[in-house]
């Protein structure tokens, strides 16, 4: 599949005036000053790093840019003219286009259609759908980022990582749509794709500026620095500054982020002391299931244990049986000397473990209740406030995680779906802590979408955890994350666990170890 | 707690001015021929005596006529009269036990359970109703006659939960009785309603074919419905009949497609009713005037076939009929 | 290698004023202004209507269906739909009828624990079978109909002892229906139930987003269960609000009630998709409804205008009531 | 500081578990109960294995499968629609007083019919309009116009049944094509019909994923509310066209046509695998849900069980084969609703 990458020479405007500018905007929630007059340039042919700590403001910033959040005051400059933007449809027509940091995608429709949705373009004639020339169109965009999907396949029968890529050929549909060079933001498009995909992604960022302008937000900035020309700033609202990302070093996009100085760092030095206890707290023997066979582990107290593996290694439907929320045809799990019943996710809660599921949206969170509420959902969380609901104890409670772990919200009764991304998942987290009881943590990508001092504090919190001999089975976001994390690590592949790599804090083994391993 | 006071003076012996009477007409809705074209007889009584007709319609929802009749008794009660269609038999008892309260005059028609005795009550006037026994036998009778004395017959029951239904079937069963060559093949219940007839009548044809000689259905409505399923069915063989006298049923014995139906005249007895309360209300009959068995009553009602079906088309009210002291004319003997 | 100094949160966010308080409270409010608008509105089309005889009879007339609306506003807020609580409280009816000379006194209490087993079995049948409530309480519906017919012998059943009812037909201070004080304490009592206990945000969760619910330990089956079991045991006590009322049991007495109730819930504004509402929500929304079902033809209107007026009034109260900052796709 | 890029220096294929495409496993359920319920009937009566019982059947369905074609598309929407028996009552009474009568002196016949459908899509499009402009749920504003049509179905009455007198009507119902009323032959075409709109329209589609994700539909550019109002619009047409056909069964306008057509159909459309929180089944599903219903109960009247029974013993069935249904796609932390 060849694509022309540059436009024809008529199609291109002066070169003066900047791709995008945003000057002054700002944005008010009840409770929050999500934007407090952000100034920002987008040149042309760049692309544009955004960084900032949970919170801050990007995204919002970002469904500005697309319409969909309606500014308080700031004007938006899309090639030097002044633009007002009413919905999504609007932005397309200025050619901004946006991949949004939720998946967005229909489930019940092919990937096909969710490729073209909305600007179907020759793939519909007169409302009816033209299926071959709807599939070509979505195989084009498809081959451009060298995804292998069926374009006919159900949306919701794909893993989430195709799903992300999905999107991602969704938004550059805009090329399509737009006479002009147009200018496509991701939000966050890279926090559940593995390395391998990561790469392909950035090759089309590097192609996209052929003729584009892009806008990247990420929490990893290594990447940030790897793939952007340049990266802003934002910090409360505010833009704070900018530098070029040549000579950018992470620690001190970092310093500029959140004002001081900290580090990406994920070697957390030496397992915190643990009890020596001769058997393990978690013994899996034989678990068997859908996606799984066979599968033997142990974690100890105290103990993190990574399991690492590519997609439909069945990882994650390991931790979710261990949940008791897949079901498995054979194999016996015994925590703490006592064998688990695995028929439901109340007996698991009961025995003392914890889930951190992956899909926030859908699994981790329920949108429209409040903090307070999300985190004493749990069985847990309820027992500490009593049978009888204590208010005042619920809220001293609530209050004190929400300061231990630095969420950024109004107040505990704001309803979870207006936090940033990053602050939901620590409320997610903070759910199996407020009890202080639980025994063993099923953490299926913990830092999903969490900067870099938040992913720092989570990092201190397990390990704190661990410390108190909670035992942790991690599924971590990288390679990196699970070797830092990780006391011992698991690899699986084809749903077996078939090798394991001790992780020492003196002994870590790299990155190429355990790839070498998952092949 | 305590219970409220509300009701009027025991004595039943009315002297409201004609002016200050409020007629109220209650039946089940307006988009059934038989029972518009009661409250149209109600309306006609009305304007006879110089007054309107409050038009009320439930639905045939027992639960909304008792909070329509609940409602209305928490108005002014002095000089309301009241013409009512109980849904079934159990609604009956709270209405008149409201009305007795509340001091309003009621008549009541078609269900009312056979243990309760108007007799025992100063406000509820009378009751009035047609022999659903005989009317069922009289047409089970034509029918077993049309067909010859013997064959095949199915039975299409109104809605289980009603007295006339069961009356209706129960007289029916006695001309089974009496025509033992007669076979019921199958009985089915249709609700009353032309629709479910048209179904239920469809699968009995292809469950017994030829053998259906004839159909007995508790009402006009469901016998129209089930003639519509015998023309699909392309039977023009079978002989059909029904209770209520609806024009349609009228027009279809006419054109011969339908053997026999029972009146029922909806415009006099939406007169009636109203014509005893108000009567009653100006005092110009006394509730204790009223002899014993005027207070429960079969009301004529005749066979129509196509003999004389001319004579029925349409009914007319004669002003005659809702004189003081010629209200009772029509009756066929007390409820048994 | 050190473990990073990990630095204080940044802006530890500016403290939080000027919330639009006054707004919410208006829209939680709203299912009340809409009663009072529609009553308003029936006394300008008939002045007569405004009288304490007609509030207290309206007050009686709505006890049944409050006390409905409020059992299946438990099912609704976990999300599910409760289609069978007409048809239950017609069974009841029957059951009342027909244990009332053996039972006696114990009558009600046997009918409202046999209605609440019921609920909970369909609760059980929903939450093991995972079949939706919609059918689960569809197929309720039709079996229910079909004993009250069959032990009914399809008629209805007269209750000549009236003395165990009869304390549902007094009047407290002489004005306020005793049914009706009754269906205020069933809402009054669940709510405080919920409201201290966390079955409030289970059942919330529950219904906002089941998986996560689920997947944070919550008790998501037995909530459900208990949901049914409550809308079980509210039918039962409707069943013998009506039987106070027409003396009589009888297979299809409620059956009609089914779509007033559910219009009450969503009157009041609750989400029909769940999470979403509350119990004094359906109070006032079947306030609403009984005011429209007894209150157009009695003030006048004729009955094919009733109709329409109805259709349309139900749906202004909804675009009134419904809080759409709490419930964001309108299905 | 590895960036991951650099530590990833294997290309790592995993194998995938396959995309599901086209039918799967889990749509087998409704016709497999439709078989088996058959195949009961048919081994316990003689008569329900008739040639004729059979076209009995399928004429019998064909009221409920046209409004059941309007009503799926809405419940692929995830919205509800209980606006049928108001939308067929009016249309029926319009029908009968617009084509030859004993009413009046119309003698519209086909336009008539046209215009009967289009009563019903006028009425669908307000609860479609009430939806999309007051945010009020579908429950609410098609409960609502399922009254405002009642009482025009009552206002058009006005207390005289009319009679259908045309004679194309009235053939509708009593001639036959290859052992089939016409109507039936409707009923088939509007299955056909239903099933390329949902199938190859846009209207269809987008229908499809309102259910699925609406959010995300906005997220793309997709106005929605023009194709809720549409979808509302189409399913009134439906009912509307139903109304027509009880009208030529009976042979006489009534308003009480639709009565009870609203639960059936939406039952008929979820025994046939079209789940309420939308997304999910389509027109074959219902048209599978409405012979299901259809043949229970003409096979309980056939194997003669009491009338007393019969609902019951339908809600049993019908409650059973959804759980059989239901049974091998079960899963863990399924949402049911
Ligand atoms: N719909 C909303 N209602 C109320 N507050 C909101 C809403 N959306 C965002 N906010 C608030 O605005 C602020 C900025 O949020 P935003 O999502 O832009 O952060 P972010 O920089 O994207 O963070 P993250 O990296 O975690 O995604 C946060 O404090 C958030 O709580
Ligand atoms: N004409 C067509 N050509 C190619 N693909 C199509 C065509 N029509 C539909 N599809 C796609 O093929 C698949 C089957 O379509 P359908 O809508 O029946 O889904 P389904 O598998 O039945 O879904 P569900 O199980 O939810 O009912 C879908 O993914 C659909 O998008
Ligand atoms: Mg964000
Ligand atoms: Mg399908």
């Amino acid at each position: 599949m060849t694509t022309n990458l540059t436009r024809p020479p008529g199609q291109r405007v002066p070169a003066t005036a900047p791709a995008l500018e945003v000057r002054g905007l700002v944005k008010h929630y009840p409770g929050v000053k999500a934007l407090d007059g952000v100034d920002l340039v987008v040149r042309r042919n760049e692309v544009l790093g955004l960084a900032g700590e949970n919170g801050a403001g990007k995204s919002t910033l970002l469904k500005a840019l697309v319409g969909l959040v309606r500014p308080d005051a700031g004007e938006i400059w899309v090639r030097g003219e002044k633009v007002r933007l009413g919905s999504i449809a609007d932005a397309a027509d200025h050619g901004i286009g946006m991949v949004f940091q939720e998946q967005s995608l229909v489930p019940n429709l092919t990937a096909a259609e969710n490729i073209v949705l909305g600007s179907e373009g020759p793939g519909v004639r007169h409302g009816i759908y033209r299926w071959n020339t709807m599939r070509r169109l979505a195989q084009e965009q498809l081959d451009k980022i060298g995804s292998h999907i069926d374009p006919l396949a159900r949306t919701d029968s794909l893993s989430f990582a195709d799903r992300q890529m999905v999107e991602i050929a969704k938004v550059l549909r805009i090329e399509e749509r737009t006479s002009h060079p147009p200018v496509i933001i991701l939000d966050e498009p890279t926090s559940v794709l593995e390395s391998k995909e990561i790469e392909t992604l950035f090759t089309q960022v590097r192609r996209l500026r052929e003729f584009a302008s892009v806008v990247f937000v990420s929490h990893r900035l290594d990447e940030v620095l790897d793939v952007c020309d340049r990266v802003a700033v934002l910090r409360g609202g505010r833009s704070v500054g900018e530098v070029p990302a040549a000579d950018a070093a992470p620690a001190e996009l970092h310093r500029m982020m959140i004002g001081s100085t900290g580090s990406d760092d994920h070697y957390h030095g030496a397992a915190a002391e643990r009890p020596d206890e001769p058997r393990p707290r978690l013994v899996v023997r034989g678990l068997s299931g859908r996606t799984f066979r066979d599968v033997d582990l142990d974690v100890h107290a105290g103990e993190i244990v990574g399991i690492v593996g590519v997609h439909g290694s069945g990882r994650e439907d390991v931790c979710r049986a261990l949940f008791g929320a897949e079901p498995t045809t054979a194999g016996e799990v015994v925590l703490d000397g006592a064998r688990l019943d695995l028929s439901g996710t109340r007996a698991a809660c009961a025995a003392g473990i914890g889930y951190v599921p992956a899909e926030r949206k859908t699994e981790g969170m329920v949108g429209p209740m409040s903090v307070a509420d999300n985190m004493t959902l749990t069985k847990q969380g309820s027992r500490c406030t009593g049978p009888v609901v204590r208010p005042r104890k619920q809220a001293k409670l609530v209050d004190r995680w929400i300061e231990r772990l630095s969420i950024r919200t109004p107040d505990r009764g704001t309803a979870i779906q207006r936090l940033s991304g990053g602050n939901q998942q620590k409320v997610v987290l903070a759910r199996w802590l407020v009890a202080g009881d639980v025994r063993l943590l099923l953490l299926d990508h913990p830092t999903r979408g969490l900067d870099v001092g938040a992913r720092s504090e989570v990092y201190r919190l397990l390990r704190e955890l661990a410390g108190q001999g909670v035992a942790m089975v991690l599924l971590a976001d990288s390679l990196e994350e699970a070797i830092g994390m990780s006391d011992r690590i698991v690899v699986m592949s084809d749903g077996r666990a078939t090798t394991e790599v001790a992780a020492p804090a003196d002994g870590k083994p790299t990155p190429l170890d355990l790839v070498k391993e998952m092949v | 707690t305590e219970e409220v006071g509300g009701g009027g003076p025991a004595a039943a012996a009315g002297a409201c001015d004609p002016a200050d009477i409020t007629l109220v007409g209650q039946v089940r809705n307006e988009s059934n021929p038989y029972e518009a074209a009661w409250l149209d007889g109600g309306d006609t009584f009305a304007e006879q005596v110089g007054l309107t007709q409050q038009r009320l319609t439930y639905d045939g929802d027992s639960t909304r006529q008792q909070e329509q009749i609940s409602q209305l008794l928490a108005g002014d009660t002095e000089c309301l009269v009241m013409n009512v269609l109980p849904n079934g038999d159990s609604d009956t008892p709270p209405i008149v036990e409201g009305a007795e309260e509340a001091g309003a005059y009621l008549v009541t028609q078609w269900n009312k359970p056979a243990d309760l005795n108007v007799t025992d009550y100063d406000h509820w006037l009378s009751h009035i109703t047609y022999d659903g026994v005989e009317s069922g036998r009289q047409i089970g009778d034509a029918l077993a006659e049309a067909i010859g004395g013997s064959g095949g017959v199915i039975a299409l029951q109104g809605v289980l939960d009603t007295g006339a239904a069961k009356d209706r079937f129960a007289g029916f069963e006695e001309s089974l009785a009496a025509n033992p060559e007669v076979e019921l093949l199958d009985d089915q219940t249709a609700n009353f309603s032309r629709a479910e007839a048209l179904e239920v009548t469809k699968t009995l044809l292809t469950k017994h074919g030829e053998d259906i000689e004839g159909i007995w259905a508790a009402n006009d409505d469901m016998a129209l419905g089930a003639l519509e399923a015998l023309e699909q069915a392309g039977r023009t063989d079978v002989a059909v009949v029904g209770i209520d006298a609806v024009p349609d049923a009228l027009t279809a014995i006419e054109e011969g497609t339908m053997t026999a139906t029972v009146s029922s005249d909806g415009p006099w007895q939406g007169g009636i009713g109203l014509a005893i309360g108000y009567c009653v209300a100006t005092g110009e009959l006394a509730v204790e005037d009223i002899a014993d068995e005027d207070r429960a009553w079969f009301a004529e009602q005749f066979l129509i076939d196509q003999d004389n079906v001319a004579d029925f088309v349409s009914p007319e009210i004669t002003e005659s009929d809702f004189a003081c002291d010629n209200l009772f004319s029509r009756s066929q003997g007390a409820m048994s | 290698m050190s473990t990073p100094a990990v630095t204080e949160p940044a802006v530890a966010g500016p403290p939080v004023t000027g919330r639009a308080v006054a707004g919410r409270r208006l829209t939680s409010f709203m299912p009340v202004i809409a009663l009072v608008v529609l009553l308003a509105a029936l006394t300008v089309a008939d002045p007569g209507f405004l009288t304490l005889n007609s509030l207290t009879a309206a007050a009686r007339t709505s006890a049944p269906l409050v006390v409905l609306a409020a059992g299946a506003t438990l099912v609704v807020l976990c999300g599910g739909i409760d289609l069978s609580i007409a048809a239950l409280c017609s069974l009841a009816t029957v059951f009342f009828a027909l244990w009332l000379p053996d039972l006696g006194g114990l009558t009600t209490v046997a009918v409202v624990a046999a209605t609440a087993a019921i609920g909970a079995a369909q609760g059980v049948a929903h939450v093991l079978l995972r079949i939706p409530s919609f059918i689960v309480t569809l197929g309720g519906l039709s079996i229910f109909s079909a004993i009250a017919l069959v032990i009914s012998d399809a008629g209805p059943i007269r209750v000549v002892d009236r003395d165990v009812t009869h304390w549902l037909t007094l009047y407290v201070g002489g004005v306020v229906p005793m049914a009706f004080v009754v269906a205020l304490l069933v809402v009054v009592v669940v709510s405080l139930v919920l409201r201290s206990t966390p079955l409030e945000s289970w059942i919330r969760a529950t219904g906002y987003s089941e998986s996560a619910a689920r997947l944070a330990g919550a008790p998501v089956d037995v909530v459900k269960v208990a949901a049914f079991t409550v809308s079980g045991a509210c039918a039962g006590l409707a069943a013998i609000m009506l039987v106070s009322r027409n003396f009589s049991g009888s297979p299809t007495m409620a059956d009609n009630l089914l779509l007033p109730a559910v219009a009450a819930i969503v009157v009041g504004g609750t989400a029909i998709t769940g999470g979403h509402g509350s119990l004094w929500r359906s109070l006032a929304g079947a306030l609403v409804v009984t005011l429209l079902r007894v209150g157009l033809p009695i003030v006048g209107v004729p009955s094919a205008y009733e109709q329409i007026l109805y259709g349309a009034i139900i749906v202004a109260a909804v675009a009134l009531t419904l809080d759409r900052s709490k419930v964001q796709i309108i299905k | 500081m590895t960036s991951p890029a650099d530590a990833d220096l294997e290309v790592v294929h995993a194998r995938r578990p396959r995309p599901r495409r086209g039918v799967s496993l889990r749509d087998a359920g409704p016709p497999v109960a439709l078989v088996v319920v058959f195949g009961i009937f048919a081994a316990l009566s003689p008569g329900f294995r008739t040639l004729s019982n059979v076209q009995n059947v399928l004429d019998a369905a064909a009221v409920l499968t046209v409004v059941t074609c309007g009503i799926t598309f809405v419940l692929m929407m995830g919205s509800i629609d209980l606006s049928a028996p108001g939308i067929m009552g009016a249309s029926a009474i319009a029908v009968a007083l617009l084509v030859a009568n004993n009413r009046n002196d119309n003698d519209y016949g086909l336009l008539g019919v046209v215009l009967a459908v289009l009563l019903g899509a006028g009425l669908g499009c307000l609860s479609g309009l009430a939806l999309v402009t007051l945010k009020v749920p579908s429950f609410m504003t098609t409960l609502g116009i399922s009254a405002v049509g009642l009482g025009v179905a009552t206002l058009m009455f006005a207390g005289v049944q009319p009679n259908v007198s045309d004679r194309m009507l009235a053939g509708l119902a009593v001639e036959r094509f290859l052992g089939l009323a016409h109507l039936t032959w409707i009923a088939f075409a509007c299955v056909l019909v239903g099933w390329l709109v949902q199938r190859y329209s846009r209207l269809g589609r987008y229908a499809f994923a309102i259910g699925g994700a609406e959010e995300v539909l906005a997220l793309s550019g997709v106005r929605v509310a023009p194709y809720k109002v549409a979808v509302f619009t189409m399913a009134g047409a439906f009912y509307g066209l139903a109304g027509v056909m009880v009208t030529s069964q009976l042979g006489a306008g009534l308003v009480q046509a639709g009565r009870g057509y609203d639960f059936s159909a939406i039952a008929a459309a979820v025994v046939g695998g079209t789940l309420l929180i939308g997304g999910r089944g389509g027109i074959l599903h219902s048209a599978v849900g409405v012979l299901l219903v259809t043949v229970l109960t003409n096979g309980l009247v056939q194997v003669g069980v009491s009338p007393y029974w019969q609902g019951g013993v339908q809600g049993l069935i019908v409650v059973a084969a959804v759980a059989a249904a239901v049974i091998p796609q079960r899963r863990r932390n399924q949402v049911t609703k």
